[in-house]
């Protein structure tokens, strides 16, 4: 590991957002002492900012501390120096993103708003040239009206028929689950390289990487780590937005044909409430933020890089052309509903293409790795003490 | 001298003493001992009356001795000596037994605490019967001054001096004045140029009338006493002759020599170099490695010699200060150029030198923090295929990482020390060092200028680390004191001195090292030490070196103080008789 | 009764003497068995001063000086140290204890330790016991 | 006074010793040829040593018959206090002379023990003793021809004026024979003596005075050495090169006769006046020489001195202020 400081790394992380105040931080340590999450031997956020203001790019690309933090923001409040070590954090798991993103987009949506722009207009351009060449509105698609007065939204397409017009759009769920799982699933294979493979210091006994999986799954699914920040709402907020997107996630892609139904089924079903419960947790958070971040008065929520805008425009716009989509289908609007159809999902396929893998919805699966890479470094490391190999820290 | 007539005074103290210690038994005590004409106790010894009482009796009764058993006599001892003085009395014929601090106000048993002041009563009685009557001299000073270095402080003082209409013999070992702050280029923490200050300083001081600067002189062979010193000037002649009254010593410091780090590689590594040799650079405008080239990355490393126990336990405190100096001017020289600090403790104390830290940290200057108890910096040359000159091993202890810096020059803050020949100057001048060889002023904290020796004067870095404004306001103080004892003209010296019985010493020498004063010098003629009662302090430690008994302290002879002892265990019970078998 | 023994010190006039003064003014309760001699310096203390205080029936010596380095006179109290090892030394060789002469510093601050070195060394002094010295070395 | 009408009266002189070597009394026979000198002024009425002369005969003297007694020799034991005593009675001038009887000298080291730790080492530990029945010497003894008696031994060593009161002090081990002479020819010219109780024979001045070796002011010393550790030059004073010399406070008088054959003084002198403790003088002024301000240095060097006490008190024991070994 190279270990030369690199007083240039700085404008490194600037391109990633990192506050004007980086450098304030003398190390006094009040933010890894008020941290509600940093313990034992996972201490930060200080160190992570002695190890940025260093420049020490290799350690820190090694460095899983930022990805237990779920940025509460107690740390920049109880800075004396005005140093915004939450921000500094979230500058980090951006550039980390980037750092595990082999493919390099990542590194290039998050240095440059017209990258992203752009592969976000290619995939929502494409979705529409695809849909208007190859799937175009029937004719009588004013017919398609059923007895309860809803669209019967599968059979808009000219040519086909309706199983055919779910197994396209499933075709197209499943292509593009699989393209974002193969790079995710590669980014977190070189995410686990520079935490623990490229890290000589330390060796993973075997049987710990399955005596520790369970972490895995119960940080995945509780998001607990978020649960010990002292602010409660911000955990019920988060766990909204993540139980909503899953569900939403499932729904549009596992159980597609349940829930783009031939007719409107009744409020109670399963599907609608799913969905409105889907609807509602993602709306509710993203209101929440929407108001903090332009009211700036949350210090977690001052400063917001262009791709937290983004993200959120994106998923705003996706949420707001389902629910309009689903109004017109109420309303008996074959026409609208077909275009809002393509709409939604030329917002929701970029979105999907460029946050799982690149950008925000990415944490969901690194925030989990990280916890088990991290268990399983401290395992590694006190066996090593209690068999005396490894040198004191 | 006549028979003693001892008059014992037990004090109440109010009920201070009383309360606690039957004074009146001790009183009584008292009368049974040889040569005690009265015993009394009153209520406030030191109140007008209880003086009174004292010169009554002293009048009345013919008593030449006199006991006070009261308070401290850090506290009292002059007033019931100006009160044997108003009866006619040589003050030194009184004895103080401190039966307050160190009885009533410490015992709560009163048995005991009476017992306790008899012993202590008893023994200043026994003691009082060797007293022996002690005169008062003072000595005229000699209005010139003779000031020890040329640095800032010295001029200083030298100026202050002369300019108040008085002569002052500067000496300056070097061919130069000026000293280290000659060496300056701007000084913190307003960069101000150092070198206009000191030029303009030498420039007043060698068209100054009333200064002789004497350089290439080293301060050797000073003799006398507080206002009568002299000092022999050989290179003028057999004859020539320093006489001043008053010496201000501002021998200043030496950087340390940084090659004793093995770490550091100075010496052998051609970009490693001093804080002074960068100031150099400073004063050229050129900042380059030794090939000439512009320096890309710089790191300064701070405690270089300080704070480390294989080197100077002490801070140098002022380096920190000149480092962020450094690293600011630096940064305006060199915009592009990655500056690193390797500090221990940022120590940005004074005025307008924590922001001097505020303001360089803003300018994008990389801060890490060492250990230097244990792990310094470790430099080293760079391989060829690297672009910097050295590479530098930093324990980055705010990190826990050792990191590598890459450096194409490296200033070292070295620390400041004493000189070398500070032993001479101190052993001429009869000043002690510390641990550190700096000189040791009176009180560190109510009397930093003076020395224990009267008449010597310390200022600037002689006497610790120090930066410009307080080398000066040393200077200047110390100048003031100089001023003020030619002012009154004459001194008092010390009553309670030792002195040699020629008779007995046998010339052995051994008192002549022991004294810290050098007031004891050897008479070649009649192979006898002398005591010069002018430079002596009256510790007595000669006395009891002296393997003879030929030196005599005054007012602690062996006599007092073995009468002391004797008086003092008069009084206890466990008593055996002593027979002697005589024909 | 209780065996109460008897130190004679030697305190020097600016750290020691003054600590002892202090210890009174913050009127610090000690043992009552320390009767104090002033010094100007303990380098004034004589070994002869230590040996006749033990002859005329002290039970205990101490003397105090000023802390390494804190010497009013300089280095006073590094040649009382000196004399000090040397006559600790020869007591010994004499089968006095060497617990009975003690040389302690203390500075003019330090009531306090004073009080409680006075404690200290009484209590010590009441394990020896009396001091035979002055009973054996008076000649019947 | 009832002789002062005859014409120069012959002086009465007696030497007697105590616990001694018979130094001193060879130092009275080493004034040869002045010896006729003395005759023809005094006449010797009671010289153990060399006159057959009885305590029976002394004890017949009327009191203060003897003008001079040079008593030599330490009190060790019942009969030294007797004679001591006794010999007081007949003299009118009684002489502590040689180091035993001024300071206890030699014999007074034996008072780092006492009777029985003494006894134990001559009549049963010591290598050559052969004692299996743990005999010891009885004060009475039976024998055809009567009582014998032994003088009881003493726990301590005293000094002379420890068991009577003494006038003059002379010095010395052996007093310098010159000393003798002159002390002698003072008493009987009847010139003015000092006052009682003062030392004669010797100067007020101690060794340095009158030592040929160079002193300087430089008496640090880092390392005390045995003199045959040394490269003595014979010129450097002892004590400047780590060798103790009690010099400095040991009264001159003695010729230096140690010096001069380049050994330190022992101190058989005694101290110069006015010092109650010459041992302890000497720890004051040899302890402020060491060189060191280390209290653990000091220590090392200080446990150099092997043997303080046998050092310092080498004559003086007895006459010190702690006089003997608290056991």
């Amino acid at each position: 590991m190279n270990n030369r400081v690199n007083p240039g790394f700085k404008k490194e992380l600037q391109k990633f957002g990192m506050s004007e105040q980086w450098n304030e931080c003398f190390h006094c340590g009040n933010c890894t002492a008020i941290c509600p999450l940093s313990e034992n031997e996972v201490l930060f956020p200080r160190k992570g900012i002695r190890v940025i203001q260093m420049g020490l790019k290799d350690k820190l690309a090694s460095y899983v501390e930022p990805w237990m933090c779920y940025y509460c923001g107690e740390c920049s409040e109880t800075c004396p120096r005005d140093a915004n070590p939450g921000e500094l954090m979230m500058t980090l798991r951006r550039y980390l993103t980037s750092v595990y993103d082999w493919t390099g987009m990542s590194r290039k949506f998050y240095t440059s708003k017209w990258w992203e722009l752009s592969y976000i207009l290619f995939f929502a351009l494409l979705v529409i040239v695809l849909f208007l060449i190859y799937l175009p509105l029937r004719p009588d698609a004013y017919l398609m009206v059923n007895e309860s007065g809803g669209v019967m939204l599968n059979h808009l397409v000219a040519g086909i028929s309706g199983d055919q017009f779910i197994r396209i759009i499933e075709f197209g769920d499943w292509a593009m689950a699989i393209i974002v799982a193969f790079i995710l699933v590669s980014n977190i294979l070189n995410m686990f390289y520079k935490i623990i493979l490229s890290n000589k210091s330390f060796k993973v006994p075997f049987y710990a990487y399955f005596t520790e999986f369970w972490r895995l799954i119960y940080n995945f699914v509780t998001q607990s780590k978020f649960s010990k920040c002292d602010d409660k709402n911000y955990w019920v907020g988060h766990m909204l937005l993540m139980t909503g997107y899953t569900t939403m996630f499932i729904l549009v892609v596992v159980a597609l044909p349940a829930f783009q139904t031939e007719k409107v089924v009744d409020w109670y079903n399963w599907q609608r409430l799913l969905g409105y419960y889907a609807t509602f947790g993602i709306l509710f958070f993203l209101t929440v933020v929407t108001i903090g971040r332009i009211r700036k008065k949350d210090i977690k929520l001052q400063y917001s890089h262009s791709t937290d805008w983004l993200f959120i425009i994106m998923l705003g716009l996706t949420t707001i052309t389902g629910i309009v989509l689903h109004i017109f289908r109420l309303a008996g609007l074959p026409a609208a509903t077909y275009y809002m159809y393509i709409l939604h999902l030329a917002i929701l396929v970029p979105m999907i293409m460029v946050e799982v893998p690149f950008s925000k919805w990415s944490h969901l699966a690194y925030r989990p790795f990280a916890i088990y890479f991290s268990r399983l470094k401290q395992v590694a490391l006190s066996k090593q003490y209690s068999t005396g190999l490894a040198p004191a820290i | 001298m006549e028979e003693p007539r001892i008059g014992v005074y037990v004090c109440w103290c109010g009920t201070n003493i009383e309360k606690v210690v039957d004074v009146a038994e001790v009183a009584k005590a008292m009368e049974k001992l040889p040569n005690v004409v009265l015993s009394k106790n009153y209520k406030y010894m030191c109140s007008d009356p209880g003086q009174d009482l004292i010169i009554k009796d002293i009048k009345e009764n013919n008593l030449n001795r006199i006991v006070v058993s009261a308070c401290s006599p850090r506290i009292h001892e002059l007033t019931f000596r100006k009160t044997l003085e108003k009866a006619g009395l040589n003050p030194y014929l009184l004895q103080m037994a401190n039966i307050r601090e160190h009885v009533s106000w410490v015992h709560d048993d009163k048995k005991a605490a009476t017992d306790k002041a008899k012993s202590l009563v008893a023994a200043a009685v026994t003691r009082v019967n060797h007293h022996e009557e002690l005169q008062k001299r003072t000595v005229d000073i000699n209005p010139a001054t003779l000031i020890i270095g040329g640095g800032i402080a010295g001029l200083t003082a030298a100026l202050e001096i002369a300019d108040a209409g008085k002569k002052v013999f500067l000496l300056e070992k070097t061919n130069h004045l000026g000293g280290v702050v000659a060496g300056i280029d701007q000084s913190f923490p307003y960069f101000d140029s150092a070198q206009q200050i000191i030029q303009q300083f030498i420039k007043r001081i060698k068209q100054h009338e009333n200064v002789e600067v004497l350089l290439n002189t080293k301060a050797e062979n000073i003799t006398g006493y507080v206002g009568n010193f002299k000092m022999p000037l050989p290179m003028l002649g057999i004859d020539a002759e320093l006489e001043f009254g008053n010496i201000i010593v501002a021998t200043g410091l030496k950087p340390y020599d940084p090659s004793a780090i093995r770490e550091y590689g100075y010496g052998y590594l051609p970009n490693v170099i001093t804080s002074l040799e960068f100031e150099k650079m400073l004063m050229s405008g050129k900042i380059e490695t030794k090939d000439g080239k512009t320096p890309e990355d710089i790191l300064i490393i701070h405690c270089v010699g300080s704070r480390n126990k294989n080197c100077h336990e002490y801070c140098s405190r002022t380096c920190c200060m000149t480092a962020l100096k450094f690293a600011t001017q630096l940064r305006s020289a060199l915009p592009k150029a990655n500056i690193y600090q390797a500090y221990a403790d940022m120590r940005s104390f004074g005025k307008d030198c924590e922001e001097l830290y505020l303001k360089a940290s803003q300018k994008d200057i990389m801060f890490l923090m060492y250990d230097q108890q244990k792990y310094l910096p470790e430099i080293r040359r760079a391989p060829n295929r690297e672009k910097c000159e050295m590479l530098v091993e930093i324990e980055e202890i705010l990190s826990g990482d050792m990191v590598e810096v890459p450096a194409d020059l490296v200033i070292l803050m070295t620390a400041m020390e004493a000189h070398e020949d500070v032993k001479d100057v101190a052993r001429t001048v009869g000043v002690s060092l510390c641990g550190n060889d700096f000189f040791i002023e009176r009180h560190p904290k109510l009397d930093p200028v003076a020395t224990t020796t009267d008449g010597v004067f310390i200022a600037g870095t002689c006497q610790a680390p120090k930066d410009i404004p307080d080398s000066v306001a040393q200077a200047k103080a110390a100048a003031a004191r100089v001023l003020s004892s030619i002012d009154v003209g004459q001194v008092e010296i010390e009553v309670t001195t030792a002195f040699t019985n020629e008779d007995l010493c046998c010339g052995c020498q051994t008192c002549i090292s022991v004294c810290p004063y050098k007031a004891i010098g050897f008479n070649e003629e009649n192979r006898v030490s002398v005591v010069n009662e002018i430079l002596c302090k009256g510790c007595g430690t000669c006395s009891s070196a002296c393997p003879t008994g030929a030196i005599r302290t005054r007012h602690f002879t062996d006599k007092q103080i073995m009468s002391q002892i004797e008086g003092m265990l008069s009084m206890t019970k466990r008593k055996s008789k002593k027979t002697e078998l005589e024909v | 009764m209780e065996f109460q023994p008897t130190i004679i010190s030697f305190l020097c006039n600016w750290c020691s003497y003054t600590g002892a003064d202090l210890a009174g003014t913050s009127r610090m309760k000690y043992a009552p068995n320390i009767r104090i001699i002033r010094i100007m310096c303990s380098g004034r203390v004589d070994p002869t001063f230590v040996l006749k205080s033990f002859r005329e029936g002290a039970d205990g010596v101490l003397i105090c000086g000023c802390h390494p380095g804190d010497c009013h006179y300089h280095e006073g109290n590094y040649k009382c140290l000196r004399r000090f090892k040397l006559l600790h030394k020869y007591i010994q060789q004499m089968g006095i204890h060497k617990d009975r002469l003690r040389l302690e510093w203390i500075s003019a601050s330090e009531g306090r330790q004073f009080a409680d070195l006075v404690d200290n060394m009484t209590e010590r002094l009441m394990e020896l016991g009396p001091s035979p010295i002055k009973e054996i070395m008076e000649i019947a | 006074m009832e002789n002062s009408e005859k014409k120069k009266p012959k002086l009465k002189m007696a030497v007697y010793w105590g616990a001694a070597c018979g130094g001193c009394c060879v130092s009275v026979l080493d004034v040869h040829e002045k010896l006729f000198d003395i005759t023809e002024l005094a006449d010797l009425v009671f010289w153990p040593i060399a006159l057959d002369v009885k305590y029976d005969d002394v004890r017949a003297m009327p009191n203060g018959y003897i003008d001079v007694t040079l008593f030599n020799g330490a009190i060790r034991n019942s009969e030294n206090q007797y004679m001591a005593m006794l010999l007081r009675e007949k003299s009118k001038i009684l002489v502590a002379y040689g180091s035993c009887a001024h300071l206890g000298g030699i014999p007074g080291l034996a008072n780092f023990t006492n009777r029985d730790g003494i006894f134990e080492r001559v009549y049963d530990t010591s290598e050559s003793t052969v004692n299996p029945e743990k005999t010891r010497p009885q004060l009475k003894t039976q024998v055809p021809e009567g009582e014998l008696h032994l003088p009881y031994f003493f726990d301590d060593v005293l000094a002379l004026d420890q068991v009577v009161c003494v006038d003059y002090y002379v010095p010395g081990c052996p007093p310098q024979t010159e000393r003798l002479v002159e002390v002698f020819m003072a008493i009987a010219t009847g010139a003015t003596l000092p006052s009682k109780k003062t030392v004669l024979g010797a100067w007020d001045k101690t060794q340095c005075d009158e030592c040929i070796r160079t002193k300087t002011d430089k008496k640090t010393i880092k390392e005390f050495r045995r003199p045959y550790e040394i490269e003595d030059d014979g010129e450097t004073c002892f004590l400047e090169q780590g060798v103790i010399c009690m010099g400095p406070a040991t009264r001159g008088g003695c010729g230096y006769r140690c010096i001069k054959g380049n050994a330190p003084c022992k101190g058989c002198y005694g101290p110069s006046p006015d010092i109650s403790d010459p041992g302890a003088k000497m720890i004051s002024s040899i302890g402020t020489m060491i060189d060191s301000n280390d209290p653990v240095e000091i220590s090392e060097i200080v446990d150099q001195v092997a043997d303080p006490a046998g050092t310092f008190y080498r004559f003086s024991l007895p006459g010190s202020i702690i006089r003997r070994k608290i056991l």
